[in-house]
């Protein structure tokens, strides 16, 4: 039994954005244990007032550095909603296998930079270099890969030039796509790597009944539209979006808060793997199993291991879609864009979860009103829930200060919250 | 092991420091995007404190990287403390430089119905966005959103060796041109590089939008009007030179003119 | 000189026969806003990417014998001394197939500073030095001048030389090396009726100039206007962009920078292009900038090329090509500003 | 057949020898040591540089008012006046002033570091012609630098020359440069006046600007400046416009006066165009000017 404790972390590392953790017990009684997200706003939705729709991907592309991509993508998918553009097929794959590659070296930066130095006992990943040298290069390899193919597809890694809406401004060299895809082949022996070295840490034993909400893939898995699904059986369609998040504000946050059937959901990589299972490649899947990881997996930690998942299925997917795009001659790289009034909603998959946004343009293609729901913006309630149920556990087994500190910490982290994303 | 001397000449590995205030971070990832020199970056200089990527911090160190605009009370004297403590002072990315989108905000004249626009009644301080230069003196810049990273490992080579920083004079389109790219003028495209300085993204068929700021000899009057010239709408033209914030006062200044100019065309019509 | 005809079902075998050498020559790279096609030099892959009837490219051929940004050397560097290695950045021979006469005439006089006065430049002349050149016959555009400069037909400084006739070329050959390629391929002696064929050719083309440009005297009317305030309207509009030397043939002013990598143990000099429009194009250590306002800059360009060069080498360093002119977005044009310069009267309705 | 071109290499038929007109000699830098540094003043050092290969060293001849490119490899290469004496060959003496970035780092360099030498550059004064006539010299700030060749020069042949006079000016004592040599100059006889413009409390000289003692000399009947004299003139533009206006009034013929121009340079071969004035380019026609071609160069003043 735990008499009392006293765990405050002030600005926590390794994450994007400013976010606190303060834990209190007292007399083996929870007094506090609160998540709490001090970034400062930039007011994106009242920015995009009054601005013409070929700025919002350009400019909601700056709400993340880390998925800039992924907001890109959200954007320009909201904005031809709202105009009634359907991207044709080889823009369709472009842009997945863009996202894709986000996803890679998101997930990848995610596990080897913030979340391994915690099992490798180490405040970063610099220390790393010296001690591990191999496991650093690896990283390195992997992010390098991704990043270049962002550069190839995109224009470049962040904030990308050449997504448009109706398409891209240029396409891709068709012999670089096929280095990227002889270099992508040459990574799976690495990520197998990143398994074996995942499968080394041990996972906390941690578990809270919770509710998943992510995109419902028609197929295959599923990152850009489609149904939204949670896995208390909720579903709808992209433009319920609002039902789904229920957006709410609390006092020790300047990000809003979430909820659906319960008092919390989560969203990320867990998530969709919960909900959209069957639909991972076959290769993926059989490593989700070898570590126990089968839906519906309640214990956070797990998004971890959900992440090495996607990273092979994001891989194996888009060697296929090179191999599909090298096949067909290119096509126009972007279709005209007309703009009318009306609205539009997109709803993406980015590495930490799906993605809202939502756009309302007058006669002139100007916009009226925005509204971009974050990942981490949702899945701020549920770390709460999952803090206030951990430090209930840590009390009753009696952990020390330093023990919770850290596993704290790396609940927090499993969840790879993009903070100054979720505030934006 | 670490190069100790460049021709004779002692180098010095000096402490760095990474801070971010109001910003998407996308800067500091930059550094991380360094995969290939990463270790070689590492090496040259001795990071304290980088709280995306690690745990541990001092406040000892000599050069501090600044990320991100001033919007909050609490920034403005994080980033004096700061100052005091560093010996070099690096605004990092268009957000420090010059406000950024950020500032986009600002272009309202009115925090309150900014803030209610996305809060409701909810309580959220807030002031307008603003460059760091605003609130302490800014040693070095390092322009662009996001910034490139060969330019930071220049930057950083530079002052190890203590050589100056100096960065391009000149505007985007002598990179355009040695890329050899058609100019998007010529594809009907909008475009602030014949007045923003020396930049690295052009060759994506992407007008440029001037987050790098003016170059040296800005005749932005001039682009303006060859703006026009070319059929795009001060909405347009206004959108291009507000977006980062460093061509701002031009964007105010033809937002007042194209009001006069409505006002009169109205009146010509009454 | 020898001249041959060839039918043009021929070219592609020639284009074939030289294919083991790297061909350079005008292909499409683009649409412009009025749907006609805008043309570049570029690497040849396949003879039906040869646009051998273009209108002009954008750019020159430059960046295959003075590229924008160059190596000149890199250097290995020890604790307090260091190793040098120099490289002229050209290891096989190109063939320019498809010049027009003003960018053969626009090497020549390149030629006269980089390979001809003292302290010839290698990386220029290693380049110079391997290049086949095939020349061809143009198409008068609006802006072209050349005939002003007289430079609108090549009299020598290429190893064949081709005019369209309808349904043949006629080939100047000027080089044993052009000779043998054409015995690879079906050629014949020239008729009397393709001598006079060739001659209307040419006439028409000459009816075709429009643009030109009065050069009587220019050197020193350019002295005497030195102080004109027409400069100053020019000026005024000048973005000092850097755009039109970066397009020009014959502009090759340029600066050296010096880099050390980032572990530390390699430096690298290089070379950039420069333009004498940049703002601190003349500026020292210091600060002190020796023409520090927009027009002595642009007045520079104009002086260097129609005065400097024509003291120096009896000739103007422009060919006329109008590239600049089409390329600048103030639309400062060649003809206008000397025009206006020469009457000393500013353009008006602009 | 064989269709493949062949591959003309430039450097083929070049043998090892340095001239201009050789291809390999473009970027070819002597490798040199810097074996001596000498603080002449907060901001001004005198290095002491030679050319290793004592060959090379032997082989390298200079005239006064020529400039040497030095390079720092990846730092950076600018132009220098060679202040010794050319009698010195491949042991050559660079005043410099940190103004800049490759400045700025060689006044941290020590002695034994290696640098590159190319050069010589330019045209020199004519001090051969001189010879049996006056020589009036006139210096503001660094400008003593490119003077100091000539000076010395003219202290191995004193006797061949009639009345030698300097004059110099800096802003303060503390920036007046190789004040140790003001003695020997003067055992030379050689006429040393020295102005500056903010005395300091130990200052006892004149204090001004180098025009007001060279308005007393041409005041001086004593002195005659005349078609037998030559002058000299380095300093600041400013300077220099006004002092040559001066000399001319006073007779001195304006082919007989000489200035050295500093403009950017990046190659100092007549190739970069960085250093143009008008259109001619100081590095191949200068630094040194008869006041004649000056007057004639648009913008040179
Ligand atoms: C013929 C000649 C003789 C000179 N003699 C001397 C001398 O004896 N002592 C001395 O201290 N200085 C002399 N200078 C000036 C000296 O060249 C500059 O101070 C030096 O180039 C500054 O280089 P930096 O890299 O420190 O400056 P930065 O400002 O960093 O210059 C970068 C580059 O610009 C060019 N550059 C900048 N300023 C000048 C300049 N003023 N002149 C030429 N190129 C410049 C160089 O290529 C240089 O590498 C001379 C200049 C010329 C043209
Ligand atoms: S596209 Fe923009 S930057 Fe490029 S040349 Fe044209 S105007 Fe200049
Ligand atoms: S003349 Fe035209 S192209 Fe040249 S620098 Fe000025 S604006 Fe640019
Ligand atoms: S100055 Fe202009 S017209 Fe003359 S050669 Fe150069 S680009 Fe052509």
């Amino acid at each position: 039994m735990k008499i009392s404790c006293n765990v405050n972390v002030h600005h926590l590392s390794r994450v994007e954005g400013h976010g606190n953790i303060h834990i209190k017990i007292k007399g083996g009684r929870v007094m506090e244990a609160q998540w709490e997200v001090v970034e400062t706003p930039r007011f994106f939705e009242a920015m995009l007032v009054g601005k013409k729709w070929d700025n919002a991907p350009w400019i909601c592309g700056r709400i993340c550095g880390i998925c800039s991509i992924g907001h890109t993508l959200a954007s320009i998918r909201a904005v031809e909603n709202a105009f009634g553009i359907v991207p044709s097929e080889q823009t369709r794959k472009l842009r997945l296998l863009l996202k894709h590659m986000e996803t890679l070296q998101s997930h990848v930066l995610h596990l080897y930079f913030l979340a391994a130095p915690d099992f490798l006992n180490t405040g970063s990943v610099f220390p790393l270099i010296k001690s591990h040298p191999d496991v650093v290069a690896r990283a390195a390899r992997i992010k390098l890969i991704a990043n270049d193919a962002c550069d190839i597809i995109g224009g470049r890694r962040m904030h990308p030039t050449r997504t448009v809406v109706g398409g891209f401004t240029m396409l891709p060299d068709k012999c670089m796509l096929e280095a990227l895809k002889r270099r992508l082949e040459d990574a799976r022996s690495d990520l197998y790597l990143t398994a074996e070295l995942f499968r080394s840490f041990p996972v906390p034993d941690f578990v809270r009944e919770t509710e998943f909400v992510s995109l419902r893939g028609n197929g295959d898995y599923p990152f850009i539209g489609g149904d939204l699904v949670s896995t208390d059986g909720v579903r709808m369609k992209e433009h319920d979006y609002k039902k789904m998040t229920n957006e709410y504000t609390v006092d020790q946050s300047t990000a809003k808060w979430a909820r659906l059937s319960r008092e919390s959901f989560a969203v990320g990589a867990l998530a969709r793997l919960n909900n959209n299972f069957a639909f991972l490649n076959p290769a993926a899947r059989e490593l989700s199993e070898s570590f126990g990881l089968r839906p519906v997996n309640h214990n956070p930690f797990m998004n971890n291991i959900a992440q090495l998942v996607e990273c092979v299925h994001v891989t194996l997917d888009s060697i296929n879609m090179i191999s599909e795009l090298l096949d067909n001659e290119w096509d126009e790289p972007r279709q005209p864009v007309k703009h009318k009034k009306g609205k539009g909603v997109a709803a993406v998959e980015v590495p930490r979860g799906i993605l809202y946004h939502c756009y309302e343009f007058d006669r002139a293609g100007k916009i009226v009103r925005s509204d971009c729901v974050i990942p981490t913006g949702q899945n701020h309630a549920n770390i709460q829930h999952d803090l206030m149920e951990l430090a209930a556990q840590s009390a009753s087994m009696g952990r020390k200060d330093t023990e919770i500190e850290l596993l704290a910490e790396m609940l927090v982290r499993s969840y790879d919250p993009c903070i100054s994303c979720s505030v934006h | 092991m670490p190069v100790e001397k460049y021709l004779g000449v002692p180098l010095h590995r000096p402490k760095v420091a990474f801070f971010e205030f109001t910003a998407c971070e996308g800067c500091q990832l930059q550094i991380l995007n360094n995969e290939a020199t990463l270790l070689d970056f590492l090496s040259l200089v001795e990071v304290v404190s980088f709280r995306e990527a690690m745990k541990e911090s001092t406040g000892d160190y000599e050069i501090a990287f600044i990320e991100g605009s001033i919007t909050r009370a609490d920034e403005v004297k994080r980033l004096k403390d700061i100052r005091k403590k560093a010996k070099v002072l690096v605004a990092m990315g268009s957000c420090a430089c010059f406000g950024g989108v950020n500032q986009l905000k600002n272009r309202f004249n009115n925090p309150k119905w900014v803030k209610d626009q996305v809060y409701g009644k909810f309580p959220v301080e807030s002031e307008e966005a603003r460059p760091i230069e605003d609130v302490v003196t800014v040693d070095l810049k390092i322009y662009g959103c996001p910034i490139k990273k060969e330019e930071v490992e220049k930057v950083v080579t530079n002052l190890v060796l203590g050589k100056s920083v100096n960065h391009p004079k000149y505007p985007v389109c002598m990179e355009c041109m040695a890329n050899e790219n058609i100019c998007l003028y010529k594809l009907g495209e909008p475009c602030l590089g014949p007045v923003t300085r020396d930049a690295w993204c052009p060759g994506n068929r992407c007008g440029c939008w001037g987050c790098r700021g003016p170059a040296d000899a800005a005749n932005v009057e001039q682009i303006i009007s060859i703006m026009k010239e070319h059929n795009f709408s001060p909405d347009t033209i206004i959108d291009r030179l507000e977006c980062f914030g460093g061509f701002r006062e031009f964007a105010e200044e033809l937002k007042r003119k194209t009001v006069k100019a409505k006002t009169k065309k109205k009146r010509a019509g009454k | 000189m020898i001249f041959r005809i060839i039918e043009k079902t021929e070219l592609k075998e020639l284009v074939d026969v030289m294919a083991v050498n790297r061909i350079i020559g005008p292909v499409q790279k683009g649409t412009g806003l009025d749907g006609k096609p805008l043309y570049a030099f570029g690497p040849v892959a396949d003879f039906n990417d040869l646009k051998l009837d273009y209108t002009t490219t954008a750019r020159p051929a430059k960046r295959y014998f003075l590229p924008s940004h160059e190596t000149l050397c890199n250097f290995k560097i020890h604790e307090n001394g260091w190793e040098k290695s120099v490289d002229f950045n050209i290891h096989e021979p190109h063939v320019f197939f498809g010049l027009h006469a003003c960018d053969i005439n626009a090497l020549h006089k390149l030629d006269k500073v980089l390979l001809k006065s003292s302290f010839p430049t290698p990386y220029y002349a290693a380049k110079r030095m391997n290049m086949f050149i095939i020349g061809i016959e143009c198409k008068p555009q609006p802006f072209c001048f050349c005939r002003s400069m007289g430079t609108d037909s090549a009299l020598h400084g290429f190893d064949m030389f081709l005019t369209d006739l309808g349904d043949k070329y006629f080939v100047e050959v000027q080089s044993a090396a052009a000779f043998n390629f054409l015995k690879n391929i079906n050629t014949s002696d020239p008729k009397e009726k393709d001598h006079a064929r060739y001659m209307e050719v040419v006439a028409e083309k000459n009816r075709k100039f429009t643009a030109t440009v009065d050069t009587t005297d220019l050197a020193k009317i350019l002295d005497m206007e030195f102080q004109s305030d027409v400069w100053k309207y020019w000026g005024d509009k000048c973005l000092s962009c850097g755009t039109c030397a970066s397009v020009c043939p014959t502009c090759y002013c340029y600066g050296v920078e010096e880099s050390v990598d980032i572990d530390l143990k390699g430096a690298v000099k290089k070379k950039h292009l420069y333009s004498c429009n940049l703002i601190d194009f003349a500026e020292v250590a210091g600060g002190h900038n020796f023409r520090p306002e927009s027009h002595t800059r642009l007045k520079y360009r104009y002086y260097h090329k129609h005065r400097g060069f024509a003291e120096e080498f009896e000739e103007s360093l422009c060919v006329g090509c109008g590239r600049c002119s089409e390329a600048c977005l103030a639309k400062i044009k060649v003809p206008e500003v000397i025009a206006s310069i020469r009457s000393g009267v500013k353009p008006r309705g602009r | 057949m064989d269709n493949k071109l062949e591959f003309v290499d430039v450097l083929r038929d070049v043998p090892g020898t340095q001239r201009k007109s050789d291809m390999g000699s473009f970027e070819y830098s002597h490798k040199a040591e810097i074996t001596n540094v000498y603080p002449l003043t907060a901001n001004e050092k005198l290095y002491q540089i030679q050319i290793i290969d004592p060959e090379m060293r032997k082989r390298f001849t200079f005239r006064p008012g020529q400039f040497v490119m030095l390079e720092v490899p990846g730092v950076g290469e600018a132009p220098f006046s060679i202040s010794s004496s050319p009698v010195r060959h491949g042991d050559i003496e660079l005043c410099i002033r940190n103004v800049g970035n490759m400045t700025n780092f060689l006044s941290r360099v020590g002695r034994g570091v290696q640098v590159g030498i190319t050069g010589p550059f330019g045209t020199s004064f004519p001090v051969e012609e001189m010879m049996g006539q006056n020589i009036f010299l006139i210096a503001g700030g660094l400008g003593i630098a490119p003077l100091r060749s000539p000076i010395l020069s003219v202290l191995e042949n004193r006797s061949r020359y009639a009345n030698v006079d300097i004059i110099y000016g800096a802003r303060q004592p503390s920036e007046l440069l190789f004040t140790y040599q003001y003695e020997m100059w003067r055992k030379f006889d050689i006429g040393l006046d020295i102005i500056v413009e903010r005395p300091d409390k130990e200052w006892k000289g004149p204090v001004g600007l180098t025009t007001h003692i060279l308005k007393e000399k041409i005041a001086n009947p004593a002195i005659s400046l005349s078609k037998d004299t030559y002058a000299i003139v380095c300093g600041p533009p400013v300077m220099f416009k006004f002092v040559c206006n001066m000399l001319m009034e006073a007779g001195i013929p304006m082919q007989k006066m000489f200035v050295s121009l500093e403009r950017r340079m990046h190659c100092g071969r007549g190739k970069c165009c960085r250093c143009n004035v008008g259109s001619t380019y100081t590095c191949l026609k200068g630094p040194v000017f008869d006041y004649w071609s000056v007057m004639n160069l648009k913008e040179a003043i």
